[in-house]
């Protein structure tokens, strides 16, 4: 076999709903009237509890904030999927993640408010604090599986990642380890077309993300990423397999970053506004609107309705987030090892004794 | 003389060296259209092009690596990593190679890079955008380290960085950016690296300081009768100018934001108790970042040098 | 009580954690067959299996990543790294990760992690075999650091590095492996991290020492009247017992193999020109290795702290 | 298209040479006979002066020695194909490529008795130092690839590496860097196997190593490792390729590391001999010397001749090796920078004292 092709991969794309929210029906998610409508209530949650976010961060009661606008698919169909015992390892713009999970709303605005406090985990939930170094909590995904395997637990170690975060060399490794042994991961990349200012072509030559699996000999699989029943389905399948020993997936989700990249960020010196016009006629929650409407499960007048309830909630996150007593100064001692240094000691005395 | 910022006098730096040498090349993340998350390399990709202001993949130790290489071929990066606290991915980059290449090649191959980082505290920025790393690279044998402290030593330490024939880490104080501004000569000029420079002269204390806190020092210090140094070069520092100084005041304060032990305020303190202790007629006194987490925004100050720490020390100090 | 070495202690050490506990797992690149490239982790697979004692594939930032996410789990990895010279790749996962994940999470997760690494010169090894870099991670709030320097408490800092409920680096001092020999107790025990112990006693200087370089200071100090401090934790190192001890001599020798500028010893000097400046009756003197990168086999003693250095500066400090 | 494949990849393996050293005409490089015997030569030079060095190595007058036994195709195949403009970034197992580029035998033995000199690089070549943190130095080659691109000058980069050099980090960096600036970099990875007692199959799950160029968007191409013709036909039409701007490739040369990982390695710790003796039919020098053999260009009684004077021409770069000056205390502050600081001026000054 002189010049013989001995590996072959193919990349699939899965999508359900069309744009107008038309489905596939043999492709439809096994799922209940009510759990659709849970879906789109998570979508609107998600989007209403961003927006209060950016509002208050310009109010300057929150710092910096990555907003999710144009993601919410990615985020809930993804989050939906999760089980409570599995391991969710976010990076910094998974909010409709959290939310999938019940995590207090409250706690995620005081950890953009520049309080640590805000990732203590409730117990029920396991999600590892928000990552701010891009693509390096991958192996923490991987030690957590590797651990879970080795304590037979049937849980899936679930890492976000951006397009940008599938270039750091961690991203590489951890899709390694998983591969060479089996281990029960899905990785979920938000593919949302930016890097800040560095558009998902400059990021890599590959023509997919999903295929960077390939090279770790594991499933990489596409996704519309505006497709909320798309990127169920697509992670509960990965989710399934990975919980009966069939090892690891990439899901790439191919969504768009519609807003900045932070309130820091102004990319209209970057982007052309075109390209939010393209995707703006594919809106995650009008797709799924739309759907809902066929089906009869949506009805216009009942929206302001339930907007109002949603919106209450998030008032009342706000709230509580703002009602939290402020952090004392033994806190950043008192966490950085599980007992202080006699230096640590004499230090901590000199912060309270009030020299700030 | 125009007024500058730190950023502007630094963009100018960048603009001046690109401009005069073809083979200043300036790279990183967001760098290129956006001009960078702080606006330090603004204008400089419209202006000369994709070939030498560029923006790469999201990898720090990439952006390092291919400098190494860069450098090597007899090119000048710049290389822009985009907070220092997302350095630590590229360590081995800066030190098994950027640090090595000439000592490895006995000098056939060299490593004149610099790479930029916005560097510390004081800014409520999200976590790792605020870390004080610089003791790392000081204890790098064949890295250069320089923190800048005003806007007129910011462009001539930059310029002399990018003229250097080894490899420099150049940290810019973020919470200075836009606090400072003073009128900098418009034509290119080098600020020689591993001199220090005698902000405030005085009699009755040595401040070691460099970087953000050489700002809060002569504001905490305005009152007292203390010569403040500003290292400039952290490696290698001006040992000379250093110990002239406590050989003149015979009292040492360090004020060092990063955590306290093992920072760079320890070699300070280490090499006047080791040549100049006759001098002295006190304990060396260091105030600093706690050994601890660096905190988020709600509790960063209580974490960073105040004026009253400051002062409590140099009473403490002059009691003696 | 059998007579061990050093390789001998560890290994027995890491037997009886793994016996002990089955939180504990060993892993790292040639761990299992093989046993470790120094044989340290010999017959360890063959005796708890795959599950508790595997290889991984080559990446050491991929190795101590995953033992963060391990540990944070609930589980005890003591993950190796072939030789600390590689430690660099994985700056990222222990100083943004293993270090932090404790305070990010606001106490949810902890990070009881071991990281061991052969460390150190003297074996004429080639390039980056022979690292000592033990400084940085000195500098790192939430991080310790251990370095054994006798098979007895090889053993018995292992075990309290492993018990420990926060991410510990257990530097192994590879010219010692084989040379040091002597009885360690067959059963279990802890030799307390953050206290040094009294190598020697004496009278008129203090030598502060740890790992290989403790075992030159033995020699080359035999006949001065010297108190040896063997640090046996660097990171929270033993300040208590470090004052007393120059209270009692009011001199100060430190011997450190890294380079000289910031190495670890400069905060020892600094803690005692802080905290105990008043009992010196002459400077603090360091005999380190040279500011240089580290040369290869045919140049490396001119480096390594001799025992001529060592007794010229005793005699130095002798002098006042 | 709901389930759709949207990209596919191939992964070819070359090989041109059959075991016992016949060819498929159609694939025969373009070479003339004196370089056939060239390339056969180089072969046994590599073997020979490799046994030279273990032994050396017994003898304690070389360190650690990592050897090429069973990888001289890999290495001699390729690195004929060089031009002497191009920049090679070796690992530290590439004897046959550093002879074929005609460097100092002599300075090659230095290094490996530990002396920084032996890595001094002749100007005529562009050789950098051998590389031992392993993966690491793909980056470098990435970077001299971007400046000669910047530069107009038509050099190719190549980088050389191990099977377990493909799990770091920075190999994936840069090869997907490679791809975004689609750089003149062809990465040579010969796949022996092993790396140190660590099997190929427990490196990664990927089924070749050539596939994880599909993760980078870059090409990637399997060669018989053992078949020199073969790998010198994928480098230099992998070279042609990026020189002429056509952007980087991986090549895998498949091989099997025939010795212990260095001197200071039992590989019968961990490896079953059966692999030796499978991969011992497959040897490089012998598939060669049977294709000259039926060319007839190899004549069994003028062997021992040729032997004799490649064996001479080693022996006498272990003279000049071993008639070198040691090195000075000097040249340890001389080469850190290009200036001492009064630090280390002050250092020096006590080394030279003799205090050692
Ligand atoms: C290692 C690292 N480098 C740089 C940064 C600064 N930074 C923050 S977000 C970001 C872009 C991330 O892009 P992507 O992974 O696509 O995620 P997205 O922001 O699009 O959600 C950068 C460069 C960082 N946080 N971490
Ligand atoms: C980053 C790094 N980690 C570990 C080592 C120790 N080490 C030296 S060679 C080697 C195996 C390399 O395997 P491979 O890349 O396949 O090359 P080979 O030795 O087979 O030529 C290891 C682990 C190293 N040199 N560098
Ligand atoms: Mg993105
Ligand atoms: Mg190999």
């Amino acid at each position: 076999m002189p010049r013989a092709t001995i590996a072959s991969f193919q990349i699939e794309r899965l999508e359900i709903l069309g744009p107008q929210g038309e489905v596939d029906a043999e492709l439809l998610p096994d799922l209940s009237d009510s759990q659709f409508l849970r879906l789109y209530e998570l979508l609107v949650l998600t989007r209403l509890a961003d927006e209060r976010a950016l509002n208050l961060q310009r109010e300057g009661r929150l710092g910096t904030f990555p907003s999710s606008l144009g993601q919410e698919a990615a985020q809930v169909g993804s989050g939906f999927a999760l089980k409570s015992q599995d391991w969710v390892f976010p990076s910094f713009r998974e909010l409709g993640v959290f939310l999938c999970l019940d995590y207090p709303l409250s706690s995620y605005y005081r950890y953009w408010a520049g309080d640590e406090r805000g990732l203590l985990c409730p117990p029920e939930l396991n999600i590892f604090p928000i990552n701010i170094a891009v693509g390096t909590h991958l192996l923490h995904a991987a030690g957590v599986a590797l651990g879970a395997r080795y304590r037979q637990e049937m849980l899936v170690a679930v890492p976000y990642l951006g397009d940008g975060g599938t270039s750091k060399g961690d991203f590489y490794e951890a899709l390694n380890m998983a591969g060479v042994y089996q281990l029960p991961l899905v990785a979920i990349c938000q593919n949302n077309q930016w890097a800040i200012s560095v558009s998902r072509q400059h990021q890599t030559a590959a023509q997919t993300l999903a295929q960077k699996a390939v090279a770790c000999g594991i499933r990489g699989i596409q996704v519309d990423g505006n497709d909320v029943l798309a990127v169920y389905q697509a992670t509960r399948e990965a989710l399934e397999r990975a919980r009966n020993g069939g090892g690891p997936t990439l899901i790439e989700c191919e969504t768009c970053r519609m807003s900045d990249h932070t309130t820091a960020d102004d990319a209209r010196r970057y982007r052309d506004p075109a390209e939010l016009e393209r995707w703006q006629a594919r809106d995650p929650l009008l797709r799924m609107q739309r759907f809902l409407e066929s089906r009869g499960l949506w009805v216009a007048s009942e929206q302001a309705e339930r907007e109002a309830a949603l919106k209450q909630s998030v008032d009342e996150a706000v709230v509580a987030a703002e009602a939290v007593e402020p952090p004392q100064v033994a806190d950043m001692f008192t966490y950085t090892c599980a007992e202080l240094s006699s230096r640590q000691r004499q230090q901590l005395k000199e912060a309270e004794d009030g020299r700030t | 003389m125009a007024v500058l910022n730190l950023v502007q006098a630094i963009n100018q730096g960048l603009q001046q060296a690109l401009a005069e040498d073809d083979r200043v090349l300036v790279f990183g993340e967001d760098v290129a259209a956006n001009g960078g998350v702080f606006r330090v390399t603004e204008n400089l990709h419209q202006e000369f092009g994709e070939k030498r202001v560029f923006d790469t993949p999201l990898a720090e130790s990439g952006i390092v690596g291919m400098a190494v290489g860069l450098a090597a071929y007899g090119l000048r990066p710049v290389a822009e990593i985009q907070f220092v606290g997302f350095t630590y991915a590229a360590m081995d980059q800066i030190y098994t190679h950027a640090a090595r290449i000439r000592a490895r090649s006995r000098g056939r191959f060299t490593c004149p890079l610099v790479i930029r980082s916005p560097y510390g505290g004081g800014i409520k920025a999200p976590e790792l955008h605020e870390a004080s790393c610089e003791a790392f690279f000081c204890h790098m044998p064949g890295i250069k380290v320089v923190v800048p402290s005003t806007p007129q030593n910011a462009k001539g330490l930059l310029l002399a960085a990018i003229a250097d024939p080894d490899p420099v880490i150049y940290l810019e104080p973020t919470r200075l950016y836009r606090l400072l501004k003073e009128e900098v000569p418009e034509e290119p000029y080098l600020t020689p690296l591993g001199k220090a420079r005698i902000a405030r002269e005085g009699e009755r204390v040595t401040i070691l300081a460099w970087g953000s806190m050489l700002e809060v020092v002569l504001r905490a210090a305005a009152d007292y009768d203390v010569e403040i140094v500003d290292l400039q070069t952290l490696s290698p520092f001006d040992r000379e100018t250093i110990l002239a100084s406590v050989r003149k005041t015979g009292r040492v304060l360090i004020v060092q934001e990063a955590p306290k032990t093992c920072g760079f305020g320890a070699e300070l303190a280490a090499t006047i108790a080791e040549e100049e202790i006759m001098s002295l007629k006190a304990p060396i006194r260091r105030v600093t970042g706690y050994d601890v987490v660096a905190p988020l925004p709600l509790l960063e100050n209580y974490n960073l040098p105040s004026l009253e720490r400051i002062r409590a020390a140099l009473d403490d100090l002059l009691r003696y």
